[in-house]
């Protein structure tokens, strides 16, 4: 891969996030919102091992690892929130999730 | 050779990712995740880092989606008529999504890296497990230990939630 | 280097080609003529009632949780397990008290019952 | 005039034992305490003190067999470092530390036993004890430290276990109240404390300073003589307020609502020699300030009239032992004032054995007599329990001052040193000797002596005590007839070997001594007799022999009686010089500025926010998208900004 | 470029018929294999001319040929593209884990090294396992798209039985790794060439025998076989997730089955009994202590790839062995096996192991 320059690669990583934050907004299935979230974050890894390859530094490539632990937990907590939302509200569309507010 | 296999890779890769977003039934768009990821994996791979590579594949496809699956499955989360939010917020979204990747762009082209000349040979130790290994138990120790702490909290409190009988 | 990564690409594609020209030629080969009795779900020969689809236990969720846990310290266990020797009782220690924390996690949902399958 | 002496330092590696073993008890008791039981706190408690008590031991011996002027050091870790103030977490065991501490977890080892059989029916035991190995640790830290920053922590930490130790039944509002009596009154002289300290390392100079012991004693010379009288006042408010001396002695009758033997470590042993010690221990920054120390001394003689004057008309068994402890701690000032160090340090000792066993003795009398506290309602003990009486009777002839007892050859000793200094001093002090005999012996003849005035149900279950107060009562009582023989005056047999150990510690405070005639001496030691004598005989005449003639004094001389039986009325003058206008002060500031001030501006900020956010709450709909949305917006705005900015 | 392509093509499509001849051979050896165990003869119809060990050719070509012609019935009101998805994503990740186990040391080819595997990669241990756990959507996706309750329960028991299997066969070759220092599978088996005290081979067994059986059993439980057949359990849930399917997508589940035992097999190989290793010999000939003999490299090559052939064959014998000689267990006892037994005692393993290693090393015993 060494011809393509890394700017390609920032770009695909942008286009990455950018549909996954498209995700989060049109969709209302929170467990597609939560998907679409890991799609962001990896876009994410995917700059970080990029510009590590680039700057020629391991720290990128370790940050991935903490990104990966960090999704995990959240992915664990956060379906555990949407299956006891589930018990209560049979429901799992965000926009019927509005008791947070005044 | 190198070029037309990136252009490749990344459209099958946009093409998954537009797939998570817009598939109407989940457990579709929990495939296309999964498709998605195995071809970011593939690009690490290609990117030199075959740690990252595999670990892409056994945590996000082995492990995270396997839980989304189980969670679709067990809430039996089939297609939904009103899937999409209204068409006010889609068409903000999509505006607001664009503006975003094109400010991106922007940035990438007016700071200069895009035009180099590709990224060179594999920096010194790079793919070595080894040297990853020692930066992150010496130098990222801290955040390393904190790490099991992050994991612990998860799992309790996801015995907390989901404890309760299912309805 | 590369060609470590030509092996994968190209393995990868004659995998994915292999199952591919399975299922296509089965397509191809196989007779076909549909039937409704044919469709129906297949129960011993009772007529099946309700949607296939049920909700399942929550302890299946459990599971998948304690593995995503338990597989990020097996993660964490790979670069470590390669240079454990070089750092010595240091990295020992290190790794023990992640361990240990994430012990108390096991140690807790076992006492929580998480684990039992009644 | 005084040889030369090598202070030399031995790096030693076991000093933090001995404060950590009771510290170990603590934690042991504190987690584990409820899941023991009562038979093993009881053994872990005075076990870790009988630990610590070896452990002082060993460093006695160790300090005996190196030259003298030689002390044990270990210094642990850095503790504050700030600037030029590097203070060390350091431990220094030097000779009066070593007796410090041997007297320290030797006397508290055989309250500790004791309590085990005080406390044997009290619910909350272990929390007795937690509180008890707590005291016995900030006291050693106290008496370990290397510098006065870490005494500082000991002897706030000793003010805090006196306050939980006061106020133990707390359900009671009277020990409540007194214990925080105590404890606001330890601030004001902590607060003196405080203040010298920082002047002291103010005046200091340049240099990085440890305030440790050394460094200052190698600056002090360097400081101005008023400062160095400013400085040392201020410490003496400290030492005041601990060792409670004129003005502020009046926590310590009240402390008395504690657990009896908390009163014989802490409020008569052990805590409330603190003071004694500090000075003794800062020795060579006295001698600096000779006002100070006559201050030093006049307070001491002072307080040791007045308190033995208002002792002479209690009735409370307790009471009467605590204007006791005042008043011997007065004449441990007064030994300190006129430059007699050791003198002090020596009565400190004999004084702690004495004493000890005279409170664990009353001790053992209200527990045989079911909580009673009253002597009026006493009488003819000594046929109930016989080993109390006997070895209270020891300790009463020890702080009587009548010859062959340990009180005798300490007491003797300062006031010879005092007569010396000012034969004033000296007069109050014999004034005060004879007092201590005649109320002391008005308690022995009260309690033990005559018809039992206890009502019927009472006077039935009097019982001698169980064995684990007696054998300590039994052991301070050999200790308070042995103790004094380690100081005998200088005329005969092995002379004061005391005084000889200690004195290194004391060579800056040397150059002032000089000994007197051997006449004079015994002229002194016979007057001293003579008034103990006298003040025996006299309680004899109106408490045994004629009872009813302290009636009809008490009818002659109504002004007089009603002054000294109410103390002099002096909690009354505090309350209403002090007490009342500050709780004034405070209701009109609480009125004014608290409610109306503080809170005008904090309601009236709630107001408006609360104002204000009823309209804003409008944006917030609890709907994800939306605020996703939002924040997409955001960050496009961010970046659109930036673009626009730089391009 | 083309040459390299082409020789990684060669080995990839050499994998690729290993795995494929080994699923047909197995399928064999299971019946008649069975038949032994059970003293009953056997797949007695599928001897060619009289000649019973030609059924061989019937399951590895007549089998196949007659699954390619039958119909493929999808049952209605079920999701197609997943209901075709699963048999491919469950046979597609075992081909390539097999990919990545060397069969062979390197060769000279014309001036050219040539690594025996065709896969290589130098985090080869981690590529297996992440293949393996990909294994799971198969399944799942299986059950899923079927539209039948028993195939569902089936598929979702299968996942959750193997991801709690893979905690344990993570463990016991994170110990593998540990032993060795490295996550290049040829050069785990390279460093099992030598001999401990001139007659034991240096095989992975003998360092770490917890670890193997720990292995060993995570790996029976993977591929779904008895004692571990929940997800397929023929008595309740008759065929488990794949009871929709016939034809071709039959065959693959089937294949996929042989396949992962075959996987298995040459991991336990390589991880514990030194792979393509022949005790004794070294690149050219065999050494006992003083005497030695010496052999061309042809010869030594060829010996090579027989003992690593002959050793997954005796896995894969062993497996079959076992599924037809254990009792099943019930799901509640299998999966406290897994979570309450496996899991604590690889995680002691490997503290055990780890603080012996640093034991050893820092105080030079």
């Amino acid at each position: 891969m060494t011809a393509v320059p890394i700017g390609w690669f920032l770009i695909l990583g942008s286009l990455l996030f950018s549909i996954g934050a498209l995700g989060v907004l049109i969709r209302r299935n929170v467990i597609i919102i939560f998907m679409s979230i890991e799609l962001m974050l990896n876009a994410v890894n995917f700059v970080f091992v990029a510009f590590a390859r680039q700057l020629h530094s391991l720290d990128g490539q370790v940050m991935v690892f903490f990104v990966m632990t960090v999704a995990a937990a959240e992915a664990a907590v956060g379906l555990a929130i949407i299956i006891s939302v589930f018990r209560n509200r049979e429901t799992v569309n965000a926009d019927e999730f509005n008791l947070l507010r005044w | 050779m190198n070029t037309g296999v990136f252009v490749l890779l990344a459209t099958l890769l946009v093409v998954a990712a537009l797939g998570v977003v817009l598939a109407r039934s989940p457990i579709r768009s929990a495939l296309s995740l999964v498709v998605a990821l195995f071809f970011l994996a593939v690009f690490f791979l290609l990117l030199d880092a075959q740690l990252i590579a595999a670990l892409q594949v056994i945590v996000y496809a082995g492990a995270i989606m396997v839980l989304f699956l189980f969670v679709i499955m067990l809430l039996n989360l089939q297609e939904h008529p009103a899937e999409m939010a209204r068409a006010g917020l889609r068409f903000l979204a999509g505006t607001l999504a664009s503006l975003f990747l094109l400010a991106t762009i922007y940035f990438t082209n007016r700071s200069g890296i895009s035009n180099a000349q590709g990224m060179g040979a594999i920096p010194d130790g790079f793919d070595s497990t080894a040297q990853i290994a020692e930066r992150l138990f010496t130098q990222h120790l801290f955040a390393f230990e904190l790490t099991s702490l992050l994991l612990l909290v998860a799992i309790i409190s996801a015995v907390v939630l989901a404890k309760k009988k299912l309805a | 280097m590369m060609e470590q990564y030509l092996s994968v690409l190209v393995t990868f594609c004659l995998a994915a080609g292999l199952v591919g020209t399975m299922v296509g030629a089965g397509r191809l080969l196989g007779p076909r003529s549909d039937n409704p009795v044919k469709g129906e779900s297949f129960e011993c020969g009772n007529p099946s009632s309700g949607s296939a689809w049920g909700r399942f236990s929550v302890k299946f969720y459990m599971t998948a949780i304690l593995f995503i846990v338990f597989d990020i310290e097996v993660v964490f266990l790979y670069p470590w397990a390669v240079i454990f020797r070089r750092l010595g009782w240091f990295g020992l220690s290190e790794m023990a008290v992640f361990i240990f924390i994430l012990g108390l996690g096991l140690l807790y949902v076992w006492r929580k019952g998480a684990l039992e399958w009644d | 005039m005084h040889e030369a002496i090598t202070h030399t330092a031995v790096a030693v590696s076991y000093l933090w034992l001995i404060p950590a073993l009771p510290a170990l008890g603590v934690l042991v008791n504190l987690s584990l305490g409820a899941l023991l039981g009562k038979g093993a706190v009881g053994f872990i408690a005075p076990g870790t003190v009988a630990g610590g008590f070896g452990v002082a031991l060993y460093c006695l011996v160790q300090i005996l067999q190196l030259p003298p002027g030689s002390a044990l050091e270990q210094t642990l870790w850095p503790w504050i470092s700030a600037g030029n103030l590097q203070v060390d977490i350091a431990f220094r065991v030097d000779a009066l530390s070593a007796v410090m501490i041997c007297v320290v977890t030797g006397v508290g080892f055989l309250i500790h036993i004791y309590s085990v059989g005080y406390m044997h029916d009290d619910p909350s035991y272990a929390r007795y004890f937690i509180y008890l190995n707590l005291f016995t640790c900030a006291m050693l830290i106290l008496v370990l430290a290397d510098n006065l920053p870490l005494l500082f922590v000991g002897w706030e930490g000793v003010g805090l276990c006196s306050y939980l130790l006061i106020g133990f039944w707390f359900d009671k509002e009277a020990n409540a109240s007194a214990g925080k009596k105590a404890f606001v009154v330890n601030r004001v002289g902590d607060a003196g404390f405080l203040l010298g300290t920082f002047l002291l390392f103010w005046s200091l100079g340049v240099g990085t300073h440890s305030l440790s012991f050394q460094d200052i004693a190698a600056h002090a010379k360097s400081i101005p003589l008023d400062t160095v009288t400013l400085i040392t006042l201020l410490l003496f408010v400290g030492a005041t307020g601990k060792s409670a001396q004129l003005p502020l002695y009046v926590w310590l009758p009240d402390a008395m609502a504690g657990p009896t033997p908390v009163s014989a470590l802490i409020h008569a042993a052990t805590m409330v020699t603190a003071g004694v010690y500090m000075i003794a221990r800062l020795n060579f920054l006295f001698v600096l300030a000779p006002a100070t120390l006559t201050v030093v001394a006049t307070i001491g003689a002072l307080t040791a009239l007045f308190a033995a004057s208002i002792g002479l008309m209690q009735n409370d068994i307790k009471k009467v032992l605590a204007y006791s402890t005042v008043s011997q701690l007065g004449y441990m000032f007064l030994g300190v004032g006129v430059g007699a160090f050791s003198a002090g340090v020596f009565h400190l000792m004999t004084h702690a054995f004495f004493k000890g066993l005279l409170f664990l003795g009353s001790g053992s009398v209200i527990h045989g007599m079911h909580g009673e506290q009253d002597m009026r309602r006493m009488g003819g003990l000594r046929t109930y329990m016989p080993t109390t009486y006997r070895t209270f009777l020891i300790g009463t002839l020890a702080i009587a001052g009548v010859p062959g007892l340990a009180g005798f050859f300490s007491k003797d000793l300062i006031l010879a040193h005092a007569f010396s200094s000012s034969p004033v001093l000296w007069l109050v002090g014999l004034c005060a000797a004879g007092m201590t005999a005649f109320y002391m012996f008005r308690l022995v003849f009260m309690t033990f002596w005559g018809e039992c005035r206890a009502d019927e149900h009472t006077k039935h279950h009097i019982h001698e005590s169980p064995a684990t107060m007696t054998v300590p009562l039994v052991l301070l009582a050999v200790l308070s007839i042995v103790g004094g023989y380690v100081g005998l005056p200088e005329m005969w047999a092995w002379g004061n070997r005391f005084d000889a150990f200690l004195a290194p510690v004391f060579a800056a405070a040397q150059g002032g001594e000089h000994h007197m005639e051997m006449g004079l001496e015994y002229a002194l030691m016979a007057a001293s007799v003579g008034v103990a004598v006298g003040g025996i005989a006299l309680a004899y005449v109106l408490y045994v022999a004629r009872p009813e003639l302290p009636g009809q004094i008490a009818d002659q001389a109504a002004g007089a009686y009603d002054l000294i039986s109410n103390k002099y009325y002096v909690d009354e003058l505090y309350d209403a010089v002090l007490v009342q206008p500050a709780l004034k002060l405070s209701n009109l500031l609480w009125r004014v500025v608290d409610v109306g001030i503080v809170d005008g501006i904090v309601n009236g900020s709630a107001r408006v926010v609360g104002a204000s956010s009823s309209f804003w709450r409008r944006w917030q709909t609890g709907n994800v998208e939306h605020y996703a949305v939002s924040m997409l917006f955001g960050a496009v705005l961010i970046l659109v900004f930036f673009a626009w900015h730089s391009s | 470029m083309g040459l390299e392509i082409l020789i990684a093509a060669v080995k990839a499509l050499t994998v690729i018929l290993m795995v494929l001849s080994l699923a047909g051979v197995l399928g064999w050896v299971e019946r008649k294999g069975s038949a032994l165990i059970q003293d009953r003869i056997g797949a007695n119809r599928a001897s060619i001319f009289g000649f019973a060990g030609a059924g061989l050719v019937n399951t590895m070509m007549a089998d196949p040929l007659k699954f390619l012609t039958k119909e493929d019935v999808i049952p209605t009101g079920v999701d197609k593209l997943l209901h075709t998805l699963a048999p491919c994503v469950n046979l597609f990740p075992v081909i390539v884990a097999f990919a990545a186990v060397p069969f062979g040391d390197t060769v000279e080819i014309a001036g050219r090294t040539i690594q025996l595997q065709a896969v290589q990669l130098n985090v080869g241990v981690l590529f297996v396992l992440a293949m393996a756990s990909l294994g799971v959507y198969g399944v799942v996706l299986g059950g899923w798209a079927s539209n039948n309750r028993f195939s569902l329960l089936g598929g979702i028991r299968g996942s959750a039985q193997m991801i709690s299997y893979e905690l344990g066969m993570g463990l016991s070759v994170v110990v593998v790794v540990m032993t060795f220092g490295t996550l290049d599978l040829q050069e785990i088996v390279r460093a099992q060439g030598h001999m401990i005290g001139g007659i034991l081979p240096g095989w992975g067994v003998f360092y770490q025998p917890v670890a193997f059986v720990l292995f060993f059993i995570a790996g029976i439980a993977e591929t779904k076989r008895v004692p571990f057949d929940l997800p397929e359990g023929e008595s309740e849930l008759v065929s488990g997730y794949f009871t929709e399917y016939s034809g071709i997508k039959y065959l693959m589940f089937f294949m996929t089955d042989f396949a992962e035992i075959a996987v298995i097999s040459a991991l336990v190989s390589t991880f514990f009994f030194g792979g393509w290793q022949v005790p004794f010999l070294g690149d050219d000939g065999f050494h006992f202590g003083s005497t030695s003999m010496a052999l061309p490299k042809l010869i030594v090559v060829l010996l090579q790839l027989a003992s690593f052939m002959v050793k997954v064959l005796f896995f894969c014998w062993f497996q079959i062995m076992v599924r037809w000689t254990m009792p099943r267990l019930r799901y509640d006892q299998l999966m406290r096996f897994g979570w309450k037994g496996m899991l604590p005692v690889s995680l002691l393993n490997l503290v055990v192991t780890a603080v012996v290693i640093v034991a050893f090393q820092e105080w030079r015993v």
